[in-house]
């Protein structure tokens, strides 16, 4: 069980959270103007990096909010915890 | 090929099994080969053995980089079933334990393939719906499938605790008797050995960390921890590492990859006789033919490749297989791993070509791809040498995501309203 | 300071709703409910019989002893949403030593004192259920739960406090 | 027989009778249940897993691999392949031996022994294949007949299990020298210290140190001091008996506290403890394990390792033997063959080092010692010893080998810390770490004395100022000993003038792996020590190699001529020692195993005799037989009601959501398919949910209240989900958006009452509303009070009839329900289940999501497109419906079947075929009998459906076909006239 840093409420289990898959993939403004392809990929194609991966987590059972946790998938450490809306902060290649 | 027999052990026993040869040699990489296969598991070493017995193809390499059977062959609590709800996917399914079952005597290897039937309990009035439109539209294709009631599940399964005085009391189960384990160690092998028989080069050690193409964009070969081969072809048999691999060819897939854990009790007499499934529970037992009960858990919710997760996952399969197999309380857990599992979003797998020229691709096992082995490596390797699919994998291709043909196994098991 | 034999007992109906409000407004929010609204994580704030728990930046639980006489339209005046919620939870009242021991049976959150000093809350959740716990006391806790849910957390809390009283060391 | 009077730990004016196979025997208060039956000369206790070889004891603790028994204590309290040296003797304990039959002595199946050579390890690879059939038939289920150990117990344990979170600064695992001194610096600062060790009491090796001093102090007396002071500290909690299994990711620790086990009787609480512990630091003083020694016929009973017979002297006053030959490779053999012989023991010590080092010994040392084999069939009774050139037999009841310590590297290598091969200790010891954690002690491979108490003081001062407590400075304790552990040590198999291939030389004794099982791996090809592990099974079973792993791993590396070090090690996995599952399982049984979630009409419910089903956590009314009643004659006569009079249904498990704010309209139009501008205050409308995949995730009526406020429904299993991709939405793609969610499922109650007299039934109740049929017409929402209750009230129908939805706070429910029924009950109203609901809403055509969709299934699919917002551009799920897949012409469609013959009732999940078969079209969704309509109804899914209106297909069931035609899905009242009452 993980520790997730929560920017709102400090570390917290992760049995409170719930998992939001990739971060920063913005739902397109105008969706029709996007062809099937790239409709498709936002859809559906994901980085799934083996290495720091940006991504979503919401404190589903704390405070409620989403927010984005860069976390190494190779160790499940984690590099860096913050808001949405905020920009990702700079991740040293490790 | 040393073959394998009550006779040749015994032969071999009176001179105190001094002869046995390695059953594949530890090859070093050639510096080219007409086809690569990524990952040696049992996908990528049964694709090379197809390739080299059915297709002609011998000049082949199986690229490992740790140990063969590693990955999740190697870690998968082997249940084998065929009874989806999609025809297309029963067919796939079905297509692989029609294999199963000569698969001993293809390979002179015993896999071990056990049809002790699989059995899918249903807790509530919505599975009773899911599983009896599975049990029809199964028989409807020609797979075996049948409803049980909830004492005759316990007739099949004695140990079930069918009493209506629990949280979620079994309502009655889907049996495929068909369907069972089959020794998972003994499939990755089983298939080296024979694939090696014929002239095959399973490389250990060996990580592919880069494709090289042309400039047209056709594959030329990839970069090794042991050195560059060139190839005209590769096939990418990676499972939870696909993305990995694929993105060096620039590819982004419908994939994430989570960990999935099992876990082992202490080995007990005989005492479960089948394989039972609760999805609604999450519950995965069987019994091993050495006597552990082989327990499945659940994913992490966070994807990682740590081939590890967390406690509390175990705890909740066990409190499901204590619900369900009030009397397994005092057994105990032996050893709880965990693997990397790669989920497409309709949880079905693609066998396909990709946009890139020479370079195919099977994967989006996730959870459940150790019983479609021998049919997903068979159906890999006509894809790779013919460069189109067959019928039966046609329709697993990674377009589907673009134009919406989803397969989708997880929604046809939809939750209640 | 000394704390009574563990007990559990269910507090009476109260007043409760839910604000939800943007950051900027949380000084009107204030103003209307006559408390000043906790900004930060665990924080709570008390104004007579009158509770603010912060639950999220942009959410609070308001307890009080009666109905409020705020309208729905001065709500919207200043943006915000005051959706009652009185019938959505129960609350237990779990006090007497040992008490964060009984709920550490199932909730994961660090009770101890230094951590999660009195006057402190937060949503978490207790086994399978989602709880809002706020420390009342050194050893006092006040347990939002969901009415539905209620009698799950009851049963486990009680079992864990039954076993800490025949625990208890007579002094 | 065997009990050295005064010694050890144990209590000598406490006997304690126990029955092991059913022999009575006597031990003592403190004994485990190994010490009990050396104490009374009883060695063979197992027979092995393949072979079916006579075992003895062979560890003293968690390293047992041999000595499993089933202790049963009655009443389902059954518990199977607990290792002797583990089992805590109480009065009347009562165990038996496993895998074996009839008895220990003669075991009909060690005949697999004599057969040894053919069964080499993987045999059963090569074989069993012929003929094919015989594999299920015959082989397969004559090797599982033999397989396993213990038996499962058959009946459902009656014990509780708990479990508990706890937070600490440090956690110390092990509480010997090195762990003690941990805890104690750490908690002097005051932090939260956790130290926890898995054996009765703590003290670790310092319990059998009879004759090192600490400060002056006895071993034991300084471990008892050190013990005390812990225990008095409010800053620290000790657990004895708590085994640390499993370290997880972010310094969590899984711990198993034993707390009834060791008791006679039922236990008053519960059996066990689990703890899931997150620290600050984590401080490993997890000790070493001693290494058996791979040579000939290693496996008797009356053979074991010396510090386990040196152990048992010293804790238990327990001779293991009286005349015992001690093998070793390691200086520490010296230390036990002096303890044995100053109690009284005849001594040999075999030291298979080639220049023994010179020492003045009371006993008589072989240098250079080389070991051909052992006699005795159920108990050792000579070992064969060649060196200086000669052979020679001596004769003994007890073989004991020490070759070294292995460092318990288990915790800190789960915890994914890096290891160093330390080619003094001859192991792999902690190199690097992965999380806040440290080894030390004999876990670091300081095997010293001196230096596990240094370490523990540097470890525990360290951590705690890294907690951010500044630790009192504590002098470091001063050790001494009478004899030093030592150097020394040995890994793999022992050389022997036998032929390898012939002889039995164990490596994993539980599995029966011996040197020749690895060595025919590594011929074999597989190299990889993990291939190595797999095929011949070292290092798998119940004690996962602890004594095997470093054997098997340095013969593995002699036979492919690799160093040790390049051949690595197989992966440590929790747990530690095997845990309990209902420990891991906790409380969570039955009624506790999930919450059980009931509406405020629950009670009435049951007090009326409903039957329930599951719905998610719900538990929902299905139907309500009255009398002789089954399901089928209830809901019929509940459908019949409803449309001839009125119905109430208890719908208060919909999801509901108030959504609030000046944007609460364009955020619903953003979300849902319909548009929601001019819907008008007080009234409400259908909504369907997309996935932004394009199928429908859900559904629900939305009512608008105020401007700025909707009160909006989900279906029951929906709910959650629902309200979290409406805040998905909107924290991360709207968050400019002025709206807010509130769920309010739980507050407010909801009764349906539908049916002809619905109006007339609420018209008396209802204050404030005028529910008039023109002043609240279909799809209106309006407030008011109700029986003094506040009062939502939507007019809405899911059966086609007239229909309310009374929406009250939760706690008026009850009551509120009880007064409609008060005034209903004259006009024939009946109270109706889900099923009787299902029923009605399909003569209507009304889907439920979940039933006729299954996540494959778009708005137009269900036939829903007409609540599309034609002229919205956008919203959740509209771009994926223009994907080429949504627009083919064979999607499946949902459409009404009625049976040619009016009684059949179809299956719901029968799949349709054409009128001459061929492949399913698409599959019966819902199917019943409707009593309203006096036949059996059915709505499907079916390819191109809608255009097949008319036409006749088949079900296909087993006995044959069902001829059926294909019809408009709404079956019963098509003109809608009925919903105006
Ligand atoms: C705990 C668990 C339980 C499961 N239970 C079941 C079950 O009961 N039934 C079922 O049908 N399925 C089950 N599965 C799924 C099943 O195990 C997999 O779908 C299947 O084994 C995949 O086989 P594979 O050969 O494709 O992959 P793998 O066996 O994982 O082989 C892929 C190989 O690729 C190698 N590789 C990766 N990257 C590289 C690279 N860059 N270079 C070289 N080599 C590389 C890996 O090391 C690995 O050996 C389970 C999985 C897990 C983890
Ligand atoms: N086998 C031996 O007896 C042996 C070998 C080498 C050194 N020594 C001596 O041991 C001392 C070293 O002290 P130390 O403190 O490092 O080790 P220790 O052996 O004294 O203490 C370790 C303790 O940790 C417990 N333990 C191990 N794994 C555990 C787990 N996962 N969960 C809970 N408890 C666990 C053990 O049962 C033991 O009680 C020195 O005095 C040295 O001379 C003893
Ligand atoms: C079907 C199956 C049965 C297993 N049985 C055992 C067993 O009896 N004993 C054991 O120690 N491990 C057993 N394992 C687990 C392996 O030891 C190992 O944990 C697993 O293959 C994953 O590899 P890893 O832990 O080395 O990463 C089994 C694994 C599988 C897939
Ligand atoms: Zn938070």
């Amino acid at each position: 069980m993980l520790l997730i840093p929560c920017p709102y409420c400090g570390n917290r289990p992760e049995i409170e959270f719930s998992y939001g898959g990739q971060a920063h993939i913005a739902r397109p403004p105008v969706p029709e103007e996007l062809d099937d392809d790239a409709w498709g990929a936002f859809l559906y194609a994901r980085d799934n990096v083996r290495g720091p991966h940006r991504e979503r987590w919401r404190h589903l059972h704390g405070c409620a909010r989403f927010f984005n946790l860069v976390r190494d998938t190779r160790t499940d450490r984690i590099i860096a915890s913050y808001r949405v809306g905020t920009p990702c902060p700079r991740v040293e290649p490790l | 090929m040393q073959h394998f027999s009550i006779l040749s052990l015994l032969r071999h026993g009176l001179r105190d099994h001094k002869g046995w040869r390695p059953q594949w040699r530890a090859a070093a990489p050639k510096p080219g080969y007409d086809a690569v296969i990524v990952g040696g598991g049992g996908h990528g070493l049964g694709a090379a053995f197809y390739l080299a017995r059915d297709y002609g193809l011998r000049n082949v390499a199986v690229l490992e980089k740790g140990w063969i059977g590693g990955g999740n062959t190697g870690r998968n609590t082997t249940i084998i079933r065929s009874n989806y709800l999609f025809d297309k996917s029963s067919s796939l399914y079905d297509h692989a334990v029609k294999l199963w079952d000569g698969l001993s005597q293809e390979l002179n290897y015993n896999v071990m393939y056990s049809r002790r039937g699989v059995l899918m309990l249903a807790h509530n009035v919505h599975d009773v719906q899911v599983f009896k439109r599975h049990v029809h539209a199964n028989r409807l294709n020609g797979v075996d499938n049948e409803w049980l009631t909830a004492e005759q599940a316990k007739a099949f399964c004695p140990p079930l605790n069918i009493s209506p005085d629990v949280r979620y009391p079994i309502l009655g189960a889907a049996l495929q008797r068909r369907g069972g384990t089959a020794r998972h160690d003994a499939v990755a092998w089983g298939y080296a050995r024979a694939a090696d028989a014929l002239g095959v080069d399973i490389i250990e050690n060996c990580e592919v960390t880069g494709i090289d193409r042309d400039i047209s964009g056709k594959v030329t070969g990839v970069q090794t921890s042991r050195g560059p081969i060139a190839c005209g072809k590769i096939g990418v048999s990676a499972a939870g590492n696909s993305s990995v691999v694929m993105n060096m060819a620039g590819l982004r897939l419908p994939l994430e990859s989570f960990p999935l854990q099992a876990l082992v009790s202490e080995p007990v007499k005989p005492v479960v006789p089948c394989v039972v499934m609760s999805n609604t529970i999450h519950a995965y037992v069987s019994q091993s033919d050495k006597g552990e009960l082989v327990i499945g858990a659940g994913t992490d919710i966070y994807t990682s490749y740590t081939q590890r997760g967390g406690l509390h996952i175990a705890q909740h399969t066990l409190e499901a297989i204590c619900e369900i197999f009030p009397q397994f309380r005092r057994l105990r857990m032996l050893r709880n791993w965990g693997g990397i599992v790669d989920v497409t979003p309709d949880r079905s797998p693609i066998i396909a070509r990709t946009p890139v020229p020479g370079l195919y691709v099977n994967c989006g096992w996730g959870t459940g791809g150790f019983k479609a082995t021998p049919g997903a490596a068979q159906l890999f390797a006509h894809t790779i040498a013919t460069d189109a699919p067959h019928a039966l994998n046609a329709p697993f291709t990674i377009e589907r995501f673009r134009d919406g043909y989803l397969i989708d196994e997880a929604a046809a098991a939809a939750v209640a309203h | 300071m000394t704390s009574g034999p563990l007990s559990l007992e269910t507090l009476q109906p109260m007043t409760r709703h839910i604000l939800r409000c943007r950051e900027r407004r949380v000084a009107e929010a204030s103003d209307l409910l006559g408390l000043d609204l906790p900004r930060s994580a665990y924080g709570t704030a008390s104004h007579a019989d009158r509770h603010a728990l912060w639950l999220g930046p942009d959410e609070w639980l308001i307890l009080a002893p009666e109905p409020f006489a705020a309208t729905a339209d001065v709500w919207a005046a200043i943006g915000a949403s005051f959706v009652e919620v009185s019938d959505r939870q129960v609350a237990l009242q779990l006090s007497g030593a040992g008490a964060d021991t009984c709920l550490a049976g199932g909730c994961p959150l660090d009770l101890a004192l230094p951590a999660f000093p009195i006057g402190a809350c937060a949503r978490t959740v207790f086994h399978k259920a989602e709880i809002i716990v706020w420390r009342t006391g050194s050893s006092r806790f006040q347990v939002e739960i969901g009415r539905s849910f209620a009698p799950y957390v009851t049963r486990l809390l009680s079992q864990q406090v039954q076993r800490g009283r025949s625990l208890a060391v007579p002094t | 027989m065997f009990r050295l009077p005064k010694r050890g730990l144990v209590d000598h004016g406490a006997p304690l009778s126990f029955s092991f196979d059913g022999r009575r025997l006597t031990g003592l208060a403190g004994d485990t249940l190994a010490s009990a039956l050396l104490a009374n000369g009883v060695h063979l206790t197992g027979r092995s897993f393949k072979y079916h070889r006579p075992r003895g004891i062979l560890g003293a603790w968690a390293d047992e691999p041999n000595a499993l028994v089933t202790v049963i204590r009655g009443g389902g309290r059954s518990t199977p392949n607990l290792p002797a040296t583990q089992v805590e003797l109480f009065e009347n304990l009562v165990a038996f031996s496993q895998n074996r039959e009839p008895s220990l002595e003669r075991d009909r199946w060690s005949i697999n022994d004599r057969l040894g050579r053919f069964l080499p390890a993987g045999f059963y690879y090569k074989t069993f294949m012929w003929p094919k059939s015989f594999w299920s038939r015959v082989y397969e289920p004559r090797i599982r007949a033999v397989a396993g150990l213990g038996v499962a117990p058959e009946q459902a344990d009656p014990d509780r299990y708990e479990h508990r979170y706890a937070h600490c600064e440090v956690l110390v695992v092990g509480a010997g020298p090195a762990g003690l001194s941990a805890a104690l610096t750490a908690a002097e600062s005051g932090c939260r210290v956790v130290v926890c060790d898995d054996r009765p009491l703590p003290g670790g090796s310092l319990l059998s140190a009879a004759s090192a001093t600490i400060d002056g102090l006895g071993a034991r007396e300084w471990a008892d001091t050190a013990v005390a002071r812990l225990s008095s500290m409010t800053n620290v909690t000790l657990l004895p008996r708590t085994t640390a299994f499993g370290y997880y990711p972010h310094n969590l620790l899984g711990l198993c506290e034993r707390l009834g086990d060791h008791l006679p009787g039922e236990p008053a609480g519960p059996r066990e403890r689990l703890w899931s512990v997150r620290a600050a630091r984590v401080i490993l003083a997890t000790g070493a394990l001693e290494r058996p020694l791979v040579f000939p016929d290693n496996d008797r009973p009356g053979i074991m390792l010396a510090d386990a017979a040196r152990q048992y002297l010293q804790l238990h006053g327990v001779a293991v033997g009286r005349r015992v030959v001690i093998v070793t490779a390691h200086d520490a053999g010296y230390r036990s063959a002096h303890e044995l012989h100053a109690a009284g023991i005849q001594v040999v010590l075999a030291d298979t080092r080639p220049a023994a080092i010179a020492r003045s010994t009371p006993f008589r040392v072989i240098p250079d010692a080389r070991i051909e084999g052992t006699r005795g069939t159920l108990r050792v009774s000579a070992i064969t010893i060649s060196h200086t050139g000669r052979s020679e037999r001596i004769d003994c009841d007890a073989v004991l080998m020490c070759g070294g310590f292995t460092p318990s590297i288990h915790l800190a290598s789960q915890s994914r810390g890096t290891m160093a091969w330390d080619a003094e200790v001859q192991a792999y010891v902690p190199a690097g770490s992965a999380e806040a954690e440290c080894s030390i002690g004999a876990a670091a491979g300081r095997l010293e004395l001196a230096d596990a108490l240094a370490d523990g003081c540097r470890a525990g001062r360290d951590a705690a100022a890294a907690a951010g407590f500044a630790a009192r400075r504590i002098g470091t304790p001063r050790a001494s000993v009478d004899h030093s552990v030592g150097q020394g040590g040995i890994i793999g198999a022992l050389p022997h003038g036998r032929d390898p291939a012939k002889v039995k030389a164990f490596v994993d004794w539980q599995n029966d792996v011996t040197a020749r099982d690895i060595m025919l791996a590594t011929r074999e090809g597989f190299r990889s020590i993990e291939h190595v592990k797999r095929y011949t099974t070292t290092g798998m079973a119940t004690d996962q190699g602890k004594l095997s792993n470093l054997n098997s791993l340095a013969i593995t590396a002699a036979q492919t001529g690799r160093p040790v070090e390049a051949v690595g090690f197989t992966t440590f996995r929790p747990p530690y020692t095997p845990v309990t599952f209902g420990a891991l399982a906790g409380a969570a049984r039955r009624d506790l195993f999930d919450p059980v979630r009931q509406t405020p009409i629950h009670d009435w419910a049951v007090a009326q005799g409903a039957v329930f089903e599951d719905v998610g956590l719900w538990k929902r009314a299905r139907y309500f037989p009255r009398a002789s009643e089954d399901m089928q004659a209830a809901v019929n006569r509940e459908c019949l009601a409803v449309r001839g009079s009125a119905g109430l249904f208890d719908a208060s498990t919909l999801g509901k959501i108030e959504i609030v704010g000046a944007d609460a309209a364009t955020f619903l139009n953003r979300l849902y398919v319909n548009a929601w501008d001019r819907l008008a205050i007080g009234r409400c409308r259908y909504g369907v949910l997309l996935r932004e995949d394009g199928f429908i995730l859900d559904d629900g009526v939305i009512g608008r209240l105020a401007a700025d406020r909707f009160h909006a429904t989900t279906t029951t299993g929906g709910a959650a989900r629902v309200l979290a991709t409406m805040e998905d939405y909107l924290q991360t793609e709207w968050p400019d958006l002025d709206v807010w969610l509130t769920s309010v499922t739980e507050q407010w109650s909801v009764i349906a009452v539908q049916g002809p007299h619905a109006r007339e039934i609420l018209t008396p109740l209802v204050q404030g509303l005028d529910i008039s049929a023109d002043a609240f017409p279909h799809m209106s929402i309006g407030e008011g009070t109700i029986c003094g209750a506040a009062l939502r009230l939507m007019r809405v129908s899911f059966t086609g009839e007239l229909g309310f939805e009374v929406n009250v706070p939760s706690s008026h429910g009850h009551a509120v329900w009880e007064a409609i029924w008060r005034i209903g009950q004259p006009l024939g109203m009946t109270a109706y289940g889900t099923e009787a609901m299902h029923v009605l809403r399909a003569e209507k055509g009304y889907i439920i999501v979940g039933q006729e969709t299954d996540g494959t299934v778009t708005a137009d699919d269900a036939g829903l497109a007409w609540a599309i917002g034609k002229t919205k551009r956008d919203f959740v799920g509209k771009r994926s419906l223009a994907r080429p897949a949504m627009k083919a012409p064979d999607r499946k469609q949902l459409v009404g079947l009625r049976t040619l013959d009016p009684a059949k009732l179809l299956e719901e999940g029968a799949q349709i075929v054409g009128p001459d078969g061929g492949p399913s079209l698409g599959h019966v969704t819902s199917s019943y009998y409707s009593a309203n309509l006096g036949r059996s109804i059915a709505l499907a899914l079916v390819r191109g459906g809608r255009a097949l209106e008319g036409h006749r297909l088949r079900v296909a069931m087993p006995g044959g076909g069902i001829e059926v035609d294909v019809t408009n899905p709404v079956l019963f009242d098509p003109k809608g006239k009925r919903l105006d009452g």
